[in-house]
């Protein structure tokens, strides 16, 4: 229950961030729709938004424990 | 009677703090688009809000909801296909 | 006596964020007293501030409602 | 006695906890007006801090009050003419 | 016999609990190597994460790492000597 | 013991906002390790900021005490 909890909280946190990001990054004066151009940076943005976040999780996590060996 | 009376009392305070928390949401939504659109639509402040603007901070709200859509969406169904 | 709490939360988180962008917008190098043209333009910022406010608040209710409607 | 005694101790340590907590929202301010200043005043970092930082920070500091109390002042009054 | 499962739950309730709050730090301090590094390292997303964006993120958390180590050892030794 | 953990609570907030500000000022694009110019630029940026904090600390103290002396 507390696990589940806190994941859904992560998951909210991480979409309304990668909301954020992809929105300032990738439409310029909003327009009256979302135009092709724009959709597909969205999509783009989001896939490479969260390929980051498992390479700066993994970064942390194998820095974590060399720090935890070295102790 | 007084039981009665006591519990649509307190079934009223409920529904009104219910309402606040759900106005206090979407005020604090407010506050977050403007961080967004303030800066994208708003260059120098000049001595009223020209429509040109005006309809950029409505187009800002829209597009930033429907980005958000889309994401949520788009997320939902990478998690489904469990992938990544 | 909640809806009065809620106001006055707003009203000074508003406050708070319009002098934060107002200032940045305003004020270049930070003088020995506010001159005459960053306090008209403070003023102004302000008030374009707040009708920001309004138009981005009339935004979201309106899309709101669209949504609730298509539901 | 000993009620009274625990009664002083009450108000005292009530006395504290209050300086403590305005001395927290004093700190809170001023890594506000840091995270404003130093960025309007700091470009690149020197061997030290010049006269010409520190009287920008000073300024910035006061000036920013100034604009704080401009805009609470004008939000008041507008209130009160219950307009926008 | 049943206080002693109670006390055994309890405990393992409390190991769980803990090892939650763990991962949501580890989260919310992703979260935060995202907010410097996504800036730093990725300009325009791309099709894919090329090597160069990769290695620059990894390198991004493990130099803010390094930071936060220097400044918090160089911090300790300014609040020993009573400085500053 | 109040004022132990809200001292220890500042310290944090303090060092936290430093690393942010320092990293963002010396650190072009990260490399594989600090280089000796980045490490110096650290410790000034570090001492830089503390000595900013002491400046707008002493000026928003001098400024309350004169609105006190207003009122």
């Amino acid at each position: 229950q507390v696990k589940v909890q806190i994941a859904v909280a992560n998951a909210q946190e991480l979409l309304q961030r990668m909301t954020d990001k992809c929105f300032r990054k990738c439409i310029g004066k909003p327009g009256s729709a979302l135009d092709n151009s724009e959709q597909k940076c969205i999509a783009m943005c989001m896939d490479r938004y969260m390929d980051a976040w498992n390479t700066v999780s993994r970064a942390y996590n194998s820095r974590l424990q060399r720090e935890r060996a070295n102790m | 009677m007084v039981e009665l009376e006591k519990e649509t009392e307190t079934a009223e305070l409920q529904r009104m703090v219910a309402a606040e928390e759900q106005r206090a949401r979407l005020t604090a939504q407010v506050h977050n688009f403007m961080e967004v659109c303030w800066e994208k639509c708003v260059d120098k402040p000049g001595s009223k809000l020209d429509s040109r603007t005006e309809t950029c901070l409505a187009n800002c709200v829209n597009r930033f909801i429907d980005t958000t859509l889309s994401i949520t969406h788009r997320f939902a169904q990478i998690i489904q296909k469990g992938g990544h």
